[in-house]
């Protein structure tokens, strides 16, 4: 048990390298059969870690046995250990839909999402700036590979904007590590919190540029305004389950900035305290409207889940930018909802596509649905998620939002941005329902039947939502202790530091 | 030599940086070459420079610091990989696009400046 | 330092700087490609032996041992650079690169281009 | 004796990288550039020889090696590709 | 928890249809009143109680956090509002089992149904504000499913979504306020809320919270101006809107606002925006309602009109009013009901709701008439029935306001012509259909419905008249605790009787019978007038103004995301610029106290080389080739940089990741175009060097600030323990696999991934291979040339050897296994180059994707195999041996670790190459994928 | 001509030998352990390797490819000075010229030696080798006797190789 905390890592990359060999590589079945098997081992690993971390305090994991600040250490407390289970979670979803046919699209299918998962789950757990990086690239160069998985000139299209974006982005993000080793002098990331306060002036001044610089580079992934222009397109290029994966990807931008600016710049960095915040507060509002925008003024349904993505990180954005742990805690809440839902609508899109012949996802009318109804009460139950309607998840999560913004004086632009936001979504959202599962010319031609696979697949992922709220009040009572180990300094920094520096 | 240097690192970021700007994949790919040597400049000078600390103990009384040369060589190899995958994307483009555009197709402005470029040369 | 040897490897040492310097300055100045050629690949064989014989010398009396790993490079370069001046020469004549006026049977790279027989 | 003798050379090794430069600005074809280049190639193994031998270690000899073995491999795909196009075939 | 029962029996209900429709219609409706019964029972038993002035509350904790509690309350409010919603529900089920046809899906008409039901049920017996807006909501979600019924028709779907989205704006609204006043009170408890309404009045936000409050009861109810949803969602079968409309959905708005009476009520602001929105909906509602020739679209904007009639009544700020409210609201119910079920039967046996076409049904229905008549007459204010009692306490409230100071008179006479009105459209009504000469072109001959379907009406207009009759008997005790719970005092006294003497009242009823009449009678006159105004069609405009948003919407993004790649970058860039800029502002002086490097000539000569190398791949970018190479002489200086500052691992690195990127570059060239056309205007030019020329400006300022900045780093340790630690004197390279060989695991897997990936790119590719070079030279015809081909071979060995040298070295000196990896992989790559793929073929049996699964493999198990010792992942190992005339020798498992970096390099590598390169020859990957 | 013997164990014997030699070379030591190593590694590589050569005339007279090789570094030096002074004179006292050098000997490794030799001395460099193998191109910076120089090659060059090489 003691090596738990990197089995989130080790596992999945353990899959992915075995696939290459004999006796799996060459047998699409065996994949999935050990791909999927090792998922859910995954999943229990994330929810005995989740639990051990909960109720024993946050474990670190000491690579190489280098005590921190000199080596590696992997942090699993419990925001990251919530992000590991999301993961997995969403993995076991998008995997289990993909193995009903959209994984012989392509080669390398299951490796490379397994490897995708090992450098989400390694950016969840790390404690040191530069095996961040790293598992950013991870992640990235898996995506890259996923992103073109079925191939098309779309795919080859987006991927180019996708490819050539984040590796600018991965420069600057190297400038940013460059600027802050070479004024703090260390990479640990608790280290880094407790050395910033005590930079001096000149050194102040290079740390400012190196944290903004991140903000860069985590927006970029996050798809913050203005950097979020790659998101619509790739999104809605990559095939379904791959799509589905990739909702957890722009958290991994918002967990990041989470971590480096609510720890290393959090309030208790002196001078260097909330460097990101007067930045977060109107771009993070402005994320949110062109997301909106976007959600309205999408042509199908892929966009518009990519779109409500956009939505989404907008308002954790604006959560973050609250900065305090009301607001974190419903953050927290929200992610999790937010990324199982859209995860399934991606799934969804794609059953629709299969079933409307050549109208595919577009708002357009179209033969009937063979298999409409089982379609369209998933779509109806995500719908409702996605919009924040009671009795799912969404509203959960909003509300919660809506109440941590009280007593501040951004409440006036907040509430009538998430308000409005979550209108532009049920008017875009209805009419786009009603106009796929209602508005029809002529019956079906499809006779081909659903994959059980994959309304497994999207059930899994759905049904996420009621139990969130069902069981709402245990999960906001971790998300409420999690974001209180977030943002107190003295557990986030001190204990992590054992022995001490100095 | 610090200032140099540093100008070399601004040089390089510059041209990477113009070449990322324009509309060609090959193009781009060679200002991210360019713009991943400034990085890996950049880095290595966390470190500080020095002239003869080479990090291998017994070799020299004062060290240069090990680490940054540690992250740009993780870098480099990084970096490396995500230019092949780019440079083959970029082939990937043009066989699937029939174009090298960036955007997978040449716009029509471009076009049009090219004709009058044409015109006044 | 013996003053011998310190003379020794100063010779070589400038000598084969200068062989270096006499390549690249062929490089520069000569008047065509195939001309060209033949700076650097001769100069700066010699120019970079000299060099590393300098530094095996110095190598050896600091160190205290016999220091001849130098010849590696040399052995490399010999062995590497008559093919690369092969392949250049190659590349000229596919070019068709204009050769200088009074060179002699200007008619033969068209043969050779076409790898046949000079007549 | 020697210091003079390693400034001498240096700049000499300096100089003549200079004209490299100068042959792969003005070309005025593509094999005298690559010649260039080549020659850079070869002059850097002097400049790090020199600069091995200026600060009296061997930690650089490997560079030297490196780039005697690689910049030849560098120059001959060149010249493929002017050739063929295609390096590999 | 009984209470709980009363929303969860329905809830279960919901369920109920769906497995019982395949046993028949009549076994399904059963079956589906079953539960709601119940419900009705469980509430019944506790009427007792709520009769003697008690309020029962139950609760039980759900999400702490957000202060939502499963919290129930049942006082004379939820009473009176539970009886209606189960009651007349019960009665819609009954209906429906004959309104609908055998094509309709009865189940799940009856689970949307039921499913509406529990919203309202949950509504009105909540004790939590956040659990009263879900239920909220979920009747806008419900109603949606119903209106939306018979979704194939397209005013059906544009009527849902015109409800849902009004109804859902509200809903946002009033989430916003119930939050609003959750936070003044700090609880979201109602007791707690309704125990406070000094606090909430006095509070500064209550304006705000007020308004949005009434946001949602105003869209709910069809107030003006947001009343245009409710005629459209008309499309929704009968059932439905005698449901939704009389007794349910529009009431929800009506019953918050009487919920939230006690703390909201009382203000000058209340009053204002309550009373008056009433009457303007109250007589705009009675005008439309006379023109409607479609049944139910009279009766929609008579329920408009009652609506705003109630509400005008909440908005007096009187007890009496708010009494007289309450009445009204059960009194609408059950005529509105019964009108919306006679329209139904109406509908059902004559195939049409067109009063032009309807006349004289009276010969073909008399009894249907009867029941239907009466209703209207109940609705029309006439006396015995109970629509005149309410609307006399009404007429008698409009005199005893002064809402508009000395113009409060016109209150009571606009009063008395809305009521003038009803009376007109309820004579329309009877006159128009059920006499008024013979039917015209009827789809079918109108006859009386199935008995049962009779039955609903039946009771209902039986209740008419008992409430008409007997008011004090059969709703007095009801009406007391019902508006005790709105005015939270004893109700002032008032009478329930149907003889009040001659007052003003009176009078003003007398006054709209004959001026109904009269309206009625010229009719023709006012529709003549009223057809000069374009019937605006709501739908139309408000899908039009969705509709413009939308294409708002795409223009923008259309605008903005233009699919420029560059546009994105500079956006990137400007973003990074500023970032990077700013701090930079704070800072006095570039230098740091750092002592500064001597510049010497040689660093001078590589600056200049670097420099002028980098603009000039700037500027002959267009010329590929030529960028190429000028690239190759900045990797190359960047090498010597390196070397120079003491880094021998990073110029090795450097050198070797150098050149194999060059032939990847010139390999990929080959397929692609060999110089770029101009296309880009000088502006933009401009604008790039602007942008990039800043950003090396910041990038190089802060890279000077940083070098002359001291720095104490983690770095001593690494030097400390480099050695006794990590058993290597090279201190980069023990960092690379001890320290943090995590990083180099993850590194060699992202190798590992990219050459995956683009051997899935290149197996799908279909290349084009030019057949001569970019000025139109043929090939030339030697594709292996025998020089390069011998010595390419004999240099094999030997640099093996090289790499095997450099890989033993590198724990200990400049080396390692990335690098003797790379220098590996040129070696082959060199003799792919020289002979080509036909000759590799046969000669080399490697499976690249093998050896790179087993370099992470074996670099992982390395790190795996400290677990035996109990030690953490990637804890090292190492040992010194001795071994009789061969000497002492060092053993250390990172040596192992750097094995498995080697394999993955040289299988990426190759992978990578190897197979870009047999893509113009027969060897090319297999295409595995089907495209 | 002969193809050189394929051992099972030592496919390659000079190149194994080089490979011992340059290994020692390389480490810049005769420690006992490195010899070890040296041999395992000139034992190995070429086992390892030996697929990838093409079969080739072996070498049969040591003593006359050392003769060769000196010959050829005094060459080397001499080029050397004499290009010098070419390269630093004026161009204008060039007088460069193409020639055809007719081949007697028929394999590749030889001829590439040959070539290569060519390369490496006075003012000539190897441009070409006709298709047939009869023909070495040769690019002269400074012609002053064709002639002579070709005689030159095939007598100082082309014949010790034929012998070495016995072919
Ligand atoms: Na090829
Ligand atoms: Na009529």
């Amino acid at each position: 048990m003691q090596h738990l905390p990197i089995l989130p890592i080790l596992l999945p990359m353990l899959a992915g390298v075995l696939m290459l060999l004999p006796p799996l590589s060459n047998s699409i079945t065996r994949h999935r059969i050990f791909a999927v098997s090792v998922t859910v081992i995954l999943v229990i690993t994330s929810v005995l870690l989740l639990l051990t971390s909960h109720q024993q305090g946050t474990q670190m994991y000491i690579l190489g046995g280098w005590q921190p600040p000199f080596g590696i250490a992997l942090v699993a407390d419990r925001l990251s250990t919530m992000m590991v289970l999301l993961t997995s979670v969403l993995g076991l979803g998008a995997q289990l839909y993909a193995c009903a046919g959209d994984d012989n699209d392509g080669m390398y299918f299951h490796p490379l999402f397994m490897f995708q998962i090992m450098g989400v789950n390694g950016a969840f757990l790390t404690g040191d700036i530069f095996n961040l990086f790293v598992f950013f690239e991870v992640l990235l160069i898996a995506s890259y590979a996923l992103l073109i998985h079925g191939g098309s000139k779309q795919k080859t299209k987006a991927n180019v904007h996708y490819v050539i974006l984040n590796l600018v982005g991965s420069s600057i993000f190297l400038f940013a590590l460059g600027i802050l080793y070479g004024t703090i002098g260390s990479l640990n990331m608790a280290d880094m919190a407790s050395k910033v306060r005590l930079l001096g002036e000149h050194e102040q001044a290079l740390a400012k540029a190196g944290g903004l610089l991140l903000l860069v580079v985590f927006g970029l992934k996050a798809a913050l305004l203005p950097l979020h222009f790659w998101l619509p397109k790739t999104y809605a290029a990559a095939s379904a389950p791959v799509a589905a994966l990739f909702a957890i990807m722009t958290k991994v931008g918002i967990y990041s900035i989470l971590r480096v600016h609510a720890v290393i710049f959090g309030e208790d960095a002196g001078a260097l305290a909330s460097i990101a915040i007067p930045w977060l507060w109107p771009l993070s509002i402005l994320t949110l409207i062109m997301g909106a925008i976007g959600v309205l003024a999408s042509p199908n349904l892929r966009l518009t889940v990519a779109n409500l993505v956009i939505v989404s990180v907008g308002t954790l954005m604006i959560a973050i930018a609250m900065q305090r742990e009301s607001a974190t805690s419903a953050a927290l809440y929200y992610m999790i909802h937010t990324t199982l839902v859209t995860g399934a609508l991606f799934l969804l899109a794609d059953l629709i596509s299969k079933q409307r012949g050549k109208a595919e996802d577009r708002y357009v009318i179209a033969r009937k649905m063979k298999h409409g109804k089982v379609i369209g009460i998933a779509f109806f139950i995500a719908a409702l998620t996605v919009v924040g309607m009671p009795p799912l998840s969404g509203f959960v999560g909003k509300t919660l939002l809506l109440q941590a913004t009280q007593g501040m004086n951004e409440i006036a632009w907040v509430w009538p941005t998430i308000l409005i936001a979550g209108l532009a979504s049920l008017v875009a959202i209805s009419r786009a329902g009603t106009t796929i599962f209602w508005r029809y010319a002529g019956e079906s031609t499809n006779d081909e039947p659903i994959p059980p696979l994959k309304l497994i697949a999207v059930t899994l992922l759905l049904s996420a939502s009621p139990l969130l709220v069902i069981f709402g009040g245990p999960v906001t009572d971790f998300t409420n202790l999690a974001a209180a180990q977030l943002h107190d300094s003295a557990q986030s920094i001190d204990a992590l530091l054992p022995g001490g520096i100095e | 030599m610090e200032a140099v240097y540093a100008f070399c690192v601004g040089i390089l970021t510059t041209c990477g940086f113009f070449l990322v700007l324009r509309g060609r994949t090959f193009t781009v790919v060679i200002g991210l070459t360019l713009l991943s040597y400034a990085v890996n400049l950049f880095l290595f000078a966390s470190g500080r420079l020095k002239l003869d600390g080479a990090a291998v103990l017994g070799q020299s009384t004062d060290y240069g610091d090990p680490l940054p040369q540690a992250l740009v060589l993780t870098a480099i190899v990084i970096g490396f990989a995500m230019t092949a995958f780019v440079v083959i994307l970029a082939m990937r483009s043009r066989a699937d696009q029939g174009n090298d555009h960036v955007d997978g197709q040449i716009p029509a402005q471009s076009t049009k400046a090219t004709a009058s470029h044409k015109r006044n040369s | 330092m013996e003053f011998w040897i310190e003379l020794v490897v100063s010779v070589f040492l400038v000598a084969g700087a200068i062989f270096v310097f006499v390549g690249s300055l062929g490089l520069a100045k000569l008047p065509d490609f195939y001309t060209r050629l033949h700076a650097p690949t001769k100069a700066t064989t010699l120019g970079m032996s000299c060099l590393l014989i300098a530094s095996m010398i110095l190598v050896t009396y600091q160190q205290g041992y016999l220091s001849l790993h130098e010849l590696l490079i040399t052995l490399f370069l010999l062995i590497t650079a008559p093919v690369t001046a092969h392949m250049l020469a190659k590349t000229a004549m596919h070019h068709k690169l204009e050769v200088l006026d009074k060179t002699s049977d200007k008619a033969l790279p068209q043969r050779a281009r076409e790898r046949m027989t000079p007549q | 004796m020697l210091s003079i003798a390693i400034v001498i050379a240096t700049t000499l090794v300096c100089v003549s990288l200079v004209l490299n430069l100068w042959r792969l600005f003005i070309g005025p074809n593509r094999p005298d550039r690559i010649l260039a280049l080549d020659t850079m190639y070869i002059n850097s193994i002097a400049l790090i020889v020199l600069f091995g031998i200026s600060s009296g270690t061997t930690l650089y000899f490997e560079a030297a090696l490196l780039i005697a073995m690689l910049g030849f491999v560098s120059t001959a795909a060149m010249c493929k590709y002017i050739l063929r196009g295609d390096l590999i075939e | 928890m009984n209470l709980l029962w009363v929303v969860l029996l329905p809830l279960i209900g919901t369920l109920v249809p769906l497995f019982t429709e395949r046993f028949g219609r009549s076994v399904c409706a059963f079956s589906v009143a079953i539960l709601p019964a119940w419900s009705l029972a469980l509430v019944l038993m506790y009427a007792g109680d709520v009769f003697d002035g008690q309020a029962i509350r139950q609760s039980i904790e759900w999400i702490p956090t957000m202060g939502l509690d499963l919290s129930f309350r049942l006082d004379g409010l939820s009473l009176l509002f539970l009886l209606l919603i189960l009651g007349i529900g019960l009665l819609v089920v009954l209906y429906a089992r004959y309104y609908l046809s055998e094509k309709d899906s009865m189940g799940r008409f009856y689970a949307y149904l039921i499913l509406f039901m529990t919203a309202m049920v949950g509504i009105v017996i909540s004790n939590n504000l956040i659990q009263l807006w879900m239920f909220w909501e979920l009747t806008s979600i419900s109603s949606f499913l119903l209106i939306s019924f018979w979704s194939h028709k397209s005013e059906a779907r544009k009527g849902a979504r015109m409800a849902l989205t009004v109804t859902g704006a509200g809903g946002l609204a009033l989430l916003a306020g119930l939050l609003l006043i959750g936070n003044i009170v700090g609880s979201y408890d109602l007791d707690t809320v309704l125990a406070n309404g000094d606090l909430i009045r006095s509070h500064s936000i209550y304006p705000v919270a007020l308004i949005l409050v009434l946001l949602g009861a105003f869209t709910k109810s069809a107030q003006f101006p947001f009343h245009f949803w409710l005629p459209h969602a008309m499309s929704a079968p009968t059932p439905v809107s005698a449901y939704l409309h009389s007794a349910t959905m529009v009431k929800a708005g009506i019953f918050l606002m009487a919920r939230f009476y006690p703390v909201l009520a009382g203000t000058d602001l209340w009053f204002m925006i309550v009373s008056l929105t009433g009457l303007t909906t109250l007589l705009l509602g009675a005008y439309i309602a006379l023109f409607k020739h479609d049944l139910k679209g009279l009766l929609a904007y008579s329920t408009i009109s009652h609506l705003g009639l109630i509400t005008l009544l909440l908005g007096l700020n009187s007890d009496l009013a708010a009494v007289a409210a309450v009445f009204h609201i059960i009194n609408h119910a059950t005529f509105k009901a019964s009108l919306f079920m006679a329209a139904g039967i109406i509908d059902h046996e004559s195939g049409s709701r067109d009063m032009r076409k309807l006349n004289g049904l009276w010969k073909y229905m008399p009894y249907t008439a009867t029941l239907a008549i009466v209703a209207a007459l109940s609705m029309a204010g006439v006396p015995l029935l109970n629509g005149f009692l309410s609307k006399e306490m009404f007429f008698a409230e409009t005199l005893n306001q002064s809402m508009l100071g000395s113009l409060s008179w016109i209150v009571p006479l606009l009063a008395t012509l809305g009521a003038a009105f009803s009376v007109a459209y309820s004579l329309r009504f009877i006159h128009d259909v059920f006499f008024n000469g013979e039917p015209i072109d009827l789809p079918k001959t109108p006859k009386e419905p199935p008995r049962y379907m009779k039955v609903p009406v039946e009771i209902l207009v039986a209740l008419c008249l008992l409430v008409g009759v007997f008011p004090a008997y059969v709703v007095g005790d009801l009406l007391n605790v019902a508006s005790l719970a709105v005015i939270t005092h004893d109700a002032p006294t008032y009478s329930l009787a149907v003889w009040h003497g001659f007052n003003i009242p009176l009078f003003m009823s007398l006054a709209a019978m004959v001026g109904g009449a009269t309206i009625y009678y010229n009719r023709r006159h006012l529709f003549q007038f009223q057809s000069h105004f374009d019937e605006a069609d709501a739908k139309h405009i408000f899908e039009g103004v969705v509709q413009s948003i939308v294409n708002a919407s795409q223009r923008m993004i259309k605008t903005l995301e233009n699919g420029s790649l560059q546009r994105y970058i500079s956006l990137l860039l400007l973003f990074t610029l500023v970032m990077g800029a700013l701090p930079l502002l704070d800072l006095t002086q570039n230098a740091g106290s750092r002592p500064q490097i001597p510049l010497d000539g040689v660093a001078l000569t590589g600056a200049f080389l670097m420099i002028l190398s980098a603009i000039a791949t700037v500027i002959w970018h267009r010329r590929r080739f030529l960028a190429l190479i000028f690239l190759s002489v900045v990797g190359l200086i960047v090498s010597l940089v390196f070397a120079q500052f003491s880094a021998p691992d990073l110029a090795l690195t450097q050198l070797s990741v150098e050149i194999v990127t060059i032939i990847l570059l010139l390999l990929a060239l080959f397929f692609l175009p060999q110089t770029t056309q101009k296309e880009s205007s000088p502006s933009r030019l401009s604008r790039d060097l602007l942008i990039s020329g800043l950003i090396g400006c910041v990038i190089g300022t802060i890279c000077f600030a940083m070098l002359t900045t001291p720095l104490s780093t983690i770095s001593d340790f690494f030097l400390a323990n480099s050695k006794t630690g990590g058993g290597g004197t090279n201190v980069v390279n023990v960092i690379l696999v001890d320290f943090r060989g995590f990083d180099t695991l993850g590194e060699i897997t992202v190798l590992g991934i990219a050459a995956l990936g683009i051997f899935k790119l290149i197996a799908k590719m279909r290349i084009y291979m030019p057949i001569s070079d970019d000025k139109g030279r043929a090939w030339s015809n030697d594709p292996h040339p025998m020089m390069l081909e011998m010595v390419s071979q004999s240099l094999l060995p030997l640099a093996l050897l090289v790499s095997v040298y450099i890989f033993l070295r590198g724990h200990n000196v400049p080396g390692g296994g990335f690098i003797a990896g790379l220098i590996t992989s040129v070696a082959i790559i060199q003799q792919y180059i020289a002979h080509g793929v036909k000759w590799i073929k046969p000669r080399i049996h490697i499976d690249y994707q093998w050896l790179i699964a087993g370099g992470i493999l074996i670099a992982t198990a390395t790190g795996l195999g400290s677990w035996i010792f109990d030690k953490p992942f990637l804890s090292t190992w190492f040992d010194h041996f001795h071994l009789p005339w061969i000497g002492e020798f060092e053993l250390a498992s990172a040596m192992l670790f750097d094995l498995g970096v080697y394999l993955t390099v040289v299988g990426a590598v190759m992978l990578i190459l190897a197979n870009l390169g047999k893509l113009t020859t027969s060897e090319r990957a297999e295409i595995k994928e089907n495209d | 001509m002969k193809t050189k013997p394929r051992f099972r164990l030592l496919p390659m014997p000079v190149h194994s030998l080089l490979l011992f030699i340059v290994w020692l070379l390389l480490n810049n030591t005769v420690a006992p352990g490195h010899l070890v190593l040296a041999a395992f590694l000139a034992i190995g590589i070429p086992l390892l390797t030996a697929g990838m050569q093409d079969p080739q005339p072996s070498f049969r007279k040591p003593l006359l490819t050392i003769r060769y090789t000196l010959i050829v570094i005094g060459d080397i030096i001499v080029a050397n000075f004499e290009v010098a002074l070419l390269v630093v004179g004026p161009s204008k006292r060039l007088n460069p010229a193409f020639i055809a050098v007719p081949l007697n000997i028929q394999h590749e490794l030889p001829i590439t030696i040959l070539a290569s030799t060519v390369s490496l001395t006075p003012g000539t460099v190897s441009a070409e080798i006709s298709d047939d193998k009869k023909w070495l191109y040769v690019h002269v910076l400074h012609l002053t006797n064709k002639e002579a120089l070709i005689t030159l090659i095939k007598q100082r060059y082309e014949r010790p190789l034929m012998e070495i090489f016995e072919c």
